[in-house]
C-alpha cells in the first residue's frame, strides 16, 4: 500500500491497483486480504469436501468399500478438522467480513491493516502445519482431540494441534480487528442504531472469537505438552482427569459453534432485507439476539458431556442453560419470516439460499431441542442424530449463507455479474443433495446408529446408501457453483455499483470499490434498510437520500 | 500492536496538517491513539483468558489434593519468588514512567526508563533461570518427567513407558503441582521474552526519534503489554510460592 | 467509547473523535512512585501473612492482596482511571468469563458421586478398588522407586496392597 | 409398550424407554407443528408477495406485543421440556437399591462383563428380565461408551473413573449394544477365525444384550463360570481354551497357525524359549504365560510392541489354566 499515492487511493479500483504476485501478497488492503482468504478457504472447503465424499463412499455398503478402518478414522478426522478450523470459522468472518465490513461502515480499511495481513499469514502457517500433519501420517483422534485417545495414539497429533493452535491466533486477531473497527471507524452519522445487521452479527462473532479462542489455545498447548513431556493434567494414568479436557475443549468449542452460525445469520439478515425490499422486522431484537447468542453461548458447553461422567448437578444446570439459547435463535427465525410478509420478494439465487437457510436452520435448531433435553440426549448423544443436527446447522445453514452471501457480494468483489440461470441450477442441486444426505441421518441416529463407525449393521444399509447418493448430488451442486464463479470471472458482464438495488451502505461504493472504498467519506443520514424512502426504480441508480452528499 | 502507528503515507483531505505517522484510514491522531488502545485492551482480555485455563487447572487439582500442593509448594524458593515480584513491580513502575516521559516529550527519559525496564526483564529471567535449574537438578519436573533430573530416562516423548518417580519426600502425585507450576511460569516466561522483544522495538523507535508529544502510541501499547506480564505474576506469586 | 450510548452524535465518525489531538492524562512521577511503594508494602504483607498458618484463610488473604495489587497496576500504571470506561468493561469482562469457566467446571468436579457413589469417582466405594486406567496410589520414598508400580497395574491392586498409606485420590 | 422398532426408534425394551419416547415424540410433533407453521408461512409469503411491477413492499412497522409474545412464549415450552427431560434423566441415573450389579470393563476393542458370581464374559451381556441391573463401568485405556439403543441407555466408560448406568429390561430376546465414544481402530487387519480379514476398532465394539428369564440367566452364569459343554460333553481344558481364544478375542493379535500378527503367534510357542526385548531368554512355561496374561508389559517378546491390555479380572484362574492348556496343545 505504501506505494500508492492519494490519487490511487481514490481513483483506482482495488483489483487494478497493482499487478503481480507481490502486490497481492504484501497488500494491506482489506479487500485484497479478503479475496486471499476467500481463495484459501475455498481450497480448504474443496479438500474437506473430498474427504467427505470419500467417507460417504466408504459407508455406501457395510464392510470394507474403499479404505481400511484406520484410513477411515483419519479421513473423518481430517474432514472435521479442515472444515471447522480451516473453512467454516474463517469463511464468513475472514473472507466476506474482511471485504464487506469496512465498506459497510464507510471506513477506508480495518483498524489494523498490518494485523489483518498478519492474521492471514498466521492462517497460512496454520494450514501448512495441518498439511504437514496430513502428510506425516495424519490424525485419527476426531476433530475434538479427546484425551486420553489423543495422548496415546501414534498418529501425528502434535502437528495438527499446533495447526489448530496457530489458526486460533488468526481467528483472535481477526475478531479483535473487527471489534475495534466497528467501534472506531464508522462513517459520520453511522451510529449504533443504524448499524447493518451484518455488522451486528460480525461484532457478536468477534466477541466470541476474542473470548473463547484463547482457551482453545491453552487447551491444545496442554495437549501438546502432554504428548511431549507426559504432562498429567488430562491423563488419568497420571492422576489427571480426561473429562476435564472436555470441559476445556468445549468451553471454546461450544461458543465456536456460534462463531460459525452467527455470521451465517448476519448474512441472511442482509439477504432477506435486500430481496424483500423491506426493513428487517424487529431490527433491534435481531441485533440483540446476536449478542445474546454470543454471551449465552458461553454458559452451555457441558451439554456435549451429558453422558461423559459429569455430575448430575452439572447436567441439570447445563441442560437448563442450554434451553436459553433456543430463545434468541427462535426470535431471529420469527423476525425473518415476519420480514417476508408484505414484502416485494425478488427470488434471485442469493435469496433462494437465504430461504434454504431459513428451512434448514429451523430443522437444525428444532432438532437441537431433542439434544438439550436430558432424557432424550442420553439416547441420541454420539449417534448420527447429532451428526445430522450439526450438519444442518453448520452446513445447511452457515454454508448456505456463505454461498448466498458470496453470490450476493460477488458483483462487488469481482466487479462482474454471474449467470443467474446456472446459479439456480446449482442451488437446486445443493439444496436437494444436502437434504438427501442428511435428513436420513436423523432416522439412522434415533434408531441407534453411533457416529464415527467404519462398519455398520446391515439394517442401516438403505439409509447409508441413500445418504451417499445424496452426497454425490451435493458434490455436483458445488461443482456447478464453482463453474458459475469461474464463468463470471472469464466472461461475466460488468457489474453496476448496485445490481440488486439494495439500500445497504456497501452498495454506494463502485463495483469493484476503489482502494479507499469511497471517493469521498460517506455521511450516513438514514438506516441501512430504509426502502420506504424511495421507489424500486430509484434504488438501482443510487439511494436518493445519499445523493446530496455525493454531489 | 504496531499496526496503527507507522503506515507511511498520508491521505484524505482534512483541515489539519497530516503527520506522516497518521495512517490513511484514520481522521485524527486521537482516533488512531484510541483505536490502538482499544485493540490492546481486547488483546489483554484474550491473554487473561489464555492464562485462565491454567488457573482453572490449578483450582481443580489444588481442590482435590490440597495437602500435596502444600507439600510441593515448599520446594519452591519463595525468597527468589519475592525478589522476582519486586523486580517485576519495579519494571512496571519504570514502564509507566517511560510512558510518562514520552507523554511530556522527554525522549532521553523515555529511553532511560525503557532500558531500566528491559534490565529488570532480564533480571527476572536470570532469577527464573536459577530457579529452573534447581528444579531440573532435583527432578522437580512436570508430568512423567517428575523425579527424572534433567529429563533423564528418556521421559520426553517417552509415552507410557516412563512414570513419575518419587523424590525429596514428595509423593509421585506432586508431578501435577510441578506441571501446573512449569506451565504457568513457562507461559509467563514466554510472555516476558515477547515483552523484551516489544520493549526493545519501542526503545529502538524511540531512539530513532519516531515519537513525540503528539504520538507515543507504541510506547503506551508496549507498556500496557508489560503491565499485563506484571499483572499475571501478581497472581502467580502467591498462588504458587506462598499458599501452594 | 463513552458515547456509544449517545446516539445524538450524528456527526461522529466511529466513537468520539471530535477532538483532533491526543489528550492523554499525564500522571505525576511522584504519584507513580507512591503506587509502586504501595505495591511493595502489599507484597511484604502477603509474604508475611503466608508465614502464619491461617488455614484456608491464607488463600483468601493472598488472593485479596493480589487483587488489590492488580487493581492498583491496572488503574494507575495502565491508566484505566483516566481511560474510556469501555476499556474497563473489556478488562472486567475477561475476569467475568474466566469466573464462568472456573465456577462451572468446579461445579461439575466437586459434585461428582453425590447422587450415586459409583458415578464419576476414582475409588469404588464398595471394595476400595481404584478405577483401571487411573493413577497408582501414593508411593512414598520409603517404598523405593515408584517406577516399579506402574500405572498399568493399578487396575485390581487394592490400594492397601503393598502400601502402608494408601491415600486415595480425593474425588468427593 | 412397543417391543418392535418404529420408523424412528428402536423397540422399547426397558422400563424408562416409553417415557423417553414420549418426550421424543412430544418434541417431534411440536417441532413438526412449528416447522410447518414457520416455513409454511415463509414459503406462502415468498409466493404471495413476489416482486410485481409497481407494487412496493409495505414499510416495516413495529408490533411490540407480537415480538414480546414470541420471545416469552417459548420460555414456557422450554421450561416444560427441561422439566420432563430432567425428570426422565433422574430415572435414568438413579438405580434402585436392589439392582443386580454387573461390572463392565471396556478396553480397545472389546467389553468384559463380570457377573455377581465372578463369572466373566466378553462382548455378550446376559441380563435377567424384569429385574433392575446396575452396570458399573470402567475403562482400561481410552474413553468408551456403553450404549444400548433398545434400553435408551448410554454411559461413557472413562479411564481412572467409575461410572454407573442401570436399566430394567422388560422384554426377553437379544438386542445390540454399541460403543458410542470414538476409540480408534487397529492399523492393520487381523486374521479372523477362518483366516479372513478382520478389522477391529471403535465400530467393532458391538455385542449382544441377551435378556432372559431368571432360570435361563442363572443357568448361563453357572455355565460360563466353568468349562462349557460341547455336544453334551464337558469340554477338556484345551477345548475350553480354544473357545476362550475366540470369545476373549485373543485371535485379533495372536495367530495359532504361525501367521504374523500384533502379538507373537501361539503356534510352537509354549514349551519353547523366546528372546525378550532386553535380550534375555525365557522358557514359555505356564508361569510365563500366566504372567503375560495378567501383567503383559512385564516381559515383551523381542520384535513386538507392549500393547497388550491386562486380562487381570476378566479371566479367572480356571480360564487362564484352560488357555495355557490350549497353547500347550498347539505344538
Amino acid at each position: 500500500m505504501s506505494t500508492h499515492g492519494e490519487e490511487d487511493l481514490l481513483n483506482t479500483n482495488y483489483l487494478k491497483a497493482g499487478t503481480g504476485v507481490k502486490s497481492w501478497l504484501l497488500t494491506l488492503d482489506h479487500k485484497r486480504i479478503g479475496v486471499m482468504y476467500l481463495v484459501s478457504i475455498i481450497m480448504a472447503f474443496f479438500l474437506g469436501g473430498v474427504f467427505a465424499l470419500l467417507l460417504r463412499l466408504e459407508l455406501l455398503a457395510p464392510g470394507r468399500t474403499i479404505m481400511t478402518a484406520a484410513q477411515y478414522n483419519r479421513a473423518f478426522t481430517l474432514h472435521g478438522a479442515i472444515m471447522v478450523f480451516l473453512f467454516i470459522i474463517p469463511s464468513i468472518p475472514a473472507a466476506l467480513g474482511n471485504f464487506i465490513i469496512p465498506v459497510m461502515l464507510g471506513a477506508k480499511d480495518v483498524a489494523f491493516p498490518k494485523l489483518n495481513l498478519l492474521s492471514f499469514y498466521i492462517y497460512v502457517i496454520g494450514t501448512i502445519f495441518a498439511l504437514f500433519s496430513i502428510i506425516s501420517g495424519a490424525v485419527d483422534t476426531g476433530w475434538t482431540f479427546y484425551t486420553p485417545y489423543s495422548t496415546s495414539t501414534n498418529s501425528s497429533v502434535v502437528s495438527m494441534t499446533m495447526a489448530a493452535f496457530i489458526l486460533g491466533f488468526s481467528s483472535i486477531l481477526t475478531g479483535l480487528n473487527f471489534m475495534v473497527t466497528v467501534h472506531k471507524l464508522r462513517a459520520p452519522g453511522l451510529h449504533w442504531r443504524r448499524l447493518p445487521l451484518f455488522i451486528w452479527g460480525m461484532y457478536a462473532t468477534s466477541i466470541i472469537q476474542v473470548l473463547a479462542t484463547p482457551v482453545l489455545a491453552i487447551t491444545l498447548f496442554l495437549l501438546a505438552m502432554a504428548r511431549v513431556f507426559g504432562l498429567g493434567i488430562f491423563d488419568a494414568s497420571l492422576g489427571g482427569d480426561p473429562v476435564l479436557f472436555q470441559h476445556f475443549f468445549w468451553f471454546y468449542s461450544h461458543p465456536a459453534v456460534y462463531i460459525m452460525i452467527v455470521p451465517g445469520m448476519a448474512v441472511v439478515s442482509e439477504l432477506i432485507a435486500t430481496f424483500s425490499r423491506r426493513a428487517i422486522f424487529g431490527y433491534f431484537a435481531i441485533a440483540m439476539s446476536s449478542l445474546g447468542l454470543a454471551l449465552v453461548g458461553f454458559l452451555v458447553w457441558a451439554h456435549h458431556m451429558f453422558t461423559a461422567g459429569i455430575s448430575e448437578f452439572a447436567a441439570m444446570l447445563f441442560s437448563a442453560l442450554t434451553f436459553l439459547v433456543a430463545i434468541p435463535s427462535g426470535v431471529k427465525v420469527f423476525n425473518w419470516t415476519a420480514t417476508l410478509y408484505k414484502g416485494s420478494i425478488w427470488l434471485t439465487t442469493p435469496m433462494l439460499y437465504a430461504i434454504a437457510f431459513l428451512i434448514q436452520f429451523t430443522i437444525g435448531g428444532l432438532t437441537g431441542l431433542f439434544l438439550g433435553t436430558l432424557a432424550t440426549d442420553i439416547h441420541l448423544h454420539d449417534t448420527y442424530f447429532v451428526v445430522a443436527h450439526f450438519h444442518y446447522v453448520m452446513m445447511g445453514s452457515t454454508v448456505m449463507a456463505f454461498l448466498g452471501g458470496l453470490l450476493y457480494w460477488w458483483p462487488k468483489i469481482a466487479g462482474k455479474m454471474y449467470d443467474e440461470t446456472i446459479a439456480k441450477v446449482s442451488f437446486a442441486l445443493v439444496f436437494i443433495g444436502f437434504n438427501a444426505t442428511f435428513l436420513v441421518q436423523f432416522i439412522m441416529g434415533s434408531r441407534g446408529m453411533p457416529r464415527r463407525y467404519y462398519d455398520y449393521l446391515p439394517e442401516f444399509r438403505p439409509y447409508h446408501a441413500f445418504s451417499t447418493v445424496g452426497s454425490w448430488i451435493l458434490g455436483l451442486g458445488f461443482i456447478v457453483y464453482a463453474y458459475v464463479l469461474i464463468k463470471s470471472l472469464r466472461s461475466g458482464p460488468k457489474a453496476p455499483p448496485n445490481p440488486w438495488g439494495s439500500a445497504g451502505f456497501e452498495w454506494a461504493s463502485e463495483s469493484p470499490p476503489v482502494l479507499a472504498n469511497f471517493r469521498e467519506v460517506p455521511t450516513i443520514t438514514r438506516g441501512p434498510y430504509d426502502y420506504h424512502l424511495t421507489t424500486d426504480e430509484e434504488l438501482f441508480d443510487g439511494f436518493p437520500e445519499d445523493a446530496p452528499k455525493k454531489a | 500492536m504496531s499496526t496503527a502507528s507507522s503506515t507511511e503515507h498520508a491521505a484524505a483531505s482534512h483541515g489539519h496538517e497530516h503527520p506522516k505517522w497518521l495512517a490513511h484510514h484514520f481522521d485524527s491522531p486521537a482516533q488512531q491513539f484510541d483505536t490502538a488502545k482499544l485493540g490492546m485492551w481486547i488483546f489483554i482480555c484474550t491473554e487473561i483468558l489464555m492464562f485462565g485455563g491454567l488457573f482453572v487447572a490449578y483450582a481443580i487439582f489444588r481442590g482435590q489434593e490440597p495437602q500435596m500442593f502444600h507439600q510441593a509448594h515448599e520446594h519452591l524458593n519463595w525468597r527468589l519468588g519475592a525478589v522476582n515480584t519486586i523486580v517485576l513491580l519495579f519494571s512496571s513502575l519504570t514502564a509507566a514512567l517511560a510512558v510518562r516521559q514520552s507523554q511530556v516529550g522527554d525522549r532521553k527519559g523515555t529511553s532511560r526508563y525503557l532500558v531500566l525496564t528491559l534490565l529488570c526483564a532480564f533480571g527476572f529471567l536470570c532469577i527464573k533461570y536459577i530457579e529452573y535449574t534447581a528444579k531440573l537438578d532435583h527432578g522437580l519436573l512436570p508430568g512423567r518427567c517428575f523425579g527424572h533430573p534433567w529429563f533423564g530416562d528418556h521421559c520426553i516423548g517417552g509415552g507410557a513407558a516412563v512414570l513419575p518417580a518419587a523424590v525429596h519426600g514428595l509423593s509421585t502425585r506432586a508431578h501435577m503441582f510441578f506441571a501446573i507450576y512449569f506451565m504457568m511460569t513457562g507461559l509467563h516466561g514466554v510472555h516476558v521474552l515477547v515483552g523484551i522483544g516489544v520493549l526493545s522495538w519501542v526503545l529502538m523507535r524511540n531512539m530513532r526519534g519516531d515519537f513525540s508529544k503528539g504520538y507515543f502510541t507504541a510506547v503506551e501499547i508496549g507498556a500496557l503489554y508489560w503491565h499485563l506480564v506484571d499483572l499475571v505474576w501478581i497472581y502467580l506469586f502467591p498462588l504458587l510460592y506462598l499458599v501452594g | 467509547m463513552s458515547n456509544h450510548t449517545n446516539d445524538s452524535h450524528d456527526q461522529a465518525h466511529g466513537d468520539d473523535h471530535e477532538e483532533w489531538d491526543v489528550h492523554a492524562h499525564i500522571t505525576d512521577t511522584k504519584f507513580l512512585v507512591a503506587i509502586f511503594s504501595a505495591l511493595i508494602v502489599l507484597t511484604v504483607i502477603t509474604v508475611a501473612v503466608s508465614r502464619v498458618d491461617l488455614g484456608s484463610a491464607n488463600t483468601f488473604v493472598a488472593m485479596l492482596v493480589a487483587t488489590v495489587k492488580a487493581g492498583l497496576v491496572a488503574t494507575f500504571f495502565m491508566h484505566l482511571r483516566h481511560e474510556k470506561p469501555f476499556n474497563t468493561v473489556i478488562f472486567i469482562s475477561a475476569f467475568v468469563f474466566l469466573g464462568i469457566f472456573i465456577f462451572f467446571t468446579l461445579d461439575d468436579l466437586s459434585t461428582r458421586g453425590r447422587i450415586d457413589p459409583a458415578n464419576g469417582v476414582s475409588v469404588y466405594a464398595r471394595n476400595g478398588e481404584l478405577a483401571p486406567g487411573g493413577f497408582t496410589p501414593i508411593v512414598t520414598p520409603e517404598h523405593g522407586a515408584a517406577g516399579e508400580h506402574g500405572a498399568a497395574a493399578a487396575g485390581h491392586d487394592a490400594p492397601a496392597a503393598g502400601h502402608d498409606a494408601p491415600a486415595a485420590p480425593a474425588h468427593h | 409398550m412397543n417391543h418392535e422398532p418404529t420408523v424412528q426408534m428402536p423397540g422399547q425394551w426397558s422400563t424408562f424407554a416409553p417415557n423417553v419416547d414420549f418426550i421424543f415424540y412430544f418434541i417431534y410433533w411440536m417441532s413438526v407443528i412449528l416447522f410447518v407453521g414457520i416455513i409454511g408461512a415463509a414459503l406462502y409469503f415468498v409466493w404471495k408477495y413476489q416482486r410485481k411491477p409497481g407494487v412496493k413492499a409495505e414499510p416495516t412497522g413495529h408490533n411490540l406485543p407480537l415480538e414480546v409474545g414470541w420471545t416469552v412464549a417459548p420460555v414456557f415450552f422450554l421450561a416444560l421440556l427441561f422439566h420432563w427431560g430432567f425428570r426422565g434423566y433422574v430415572d435414568l441415573t438413579v438405580a434402585p437399591a436392589n439392582a443386580m450389579e454387573i461390572r463392565v470393563r471396556a478396553r480397545k476393542w472389546s467389553w468384559d462383563f463380570e457377573y455377581p458370581n465372578g463369572a466373566h464374559e466378553t462382548n455378550n451381556l446376559h441380563v435377567p428380565v424384569n429385574r433392575p441391573v446396575r452396570l458399573v463401568l470402567s475403562s482400561d485405556d481410552v474413553i468408551h461408551s456403553f450404549y444400548v439403543p433398545a434400553f435408551r441407555a448410554k454411559r461413557d466408560a472413562v479411564p481412572g473413573m467409575y461410572s454407573m448406568m442401570w436399566f430394567q429390561a422388560t422384554h426377553e430376546g437379544t438386542t445390540n449394544f454399541f460403543c458410542a465414544e470414538y476409540c480408534g481402530a487397529a492399523e492393520t487387519a487381523a486374521r479372523g477365525e477362518h483366516g479372513e480379514e478382520v478389522f477391529s476398532g471403535h465400530f467393532s465394539m458391538i455385542g449382544h444384550v441377551v435378556v432372559e428369564n431368571d432360570a435361563t440367566f442363572a443357568a448361563h452364569l453357572e455355565a460360563i463360570n466353568g468349562p462349557p459343554t460341547i455336544n453334551g460333553v464337558v469340554a477338556t481344558p484345551a477345548q475350553w481354551g480354544a473357545q476362550l481364544y475366540r470369545s476373549s478375542q485373543c485371535y485379533t493379535c495372536h495367530s495359532v497357525d504361525g501367521a504374523p500378527g500384533t502379538g507373537p503367534t501361539w503356534q510352537h510357542m509354549a514349551g519353547h524359549p523366546v528372546t525378550l526385548t532386553d535380550g534375555t531368554t525365557v522358557d514359555v512355561d505356564a508361569n510365563y504365560i500366566r504372567e503375560s496374561i495378567l501383567n503383559p508389559q512385564a516381559k515383551i517378546v523381542r520384535g513386538f510392541q507392549p500393547v497388550m491390555p491386562t486380562y487381570r479380572g476378566s479371566l479367572n484362574d480356571r480360564q487362564i489354566d484352560a488357555l495355557i492348556a490350549y497353547m500347550q496343545s498347539l505344538q
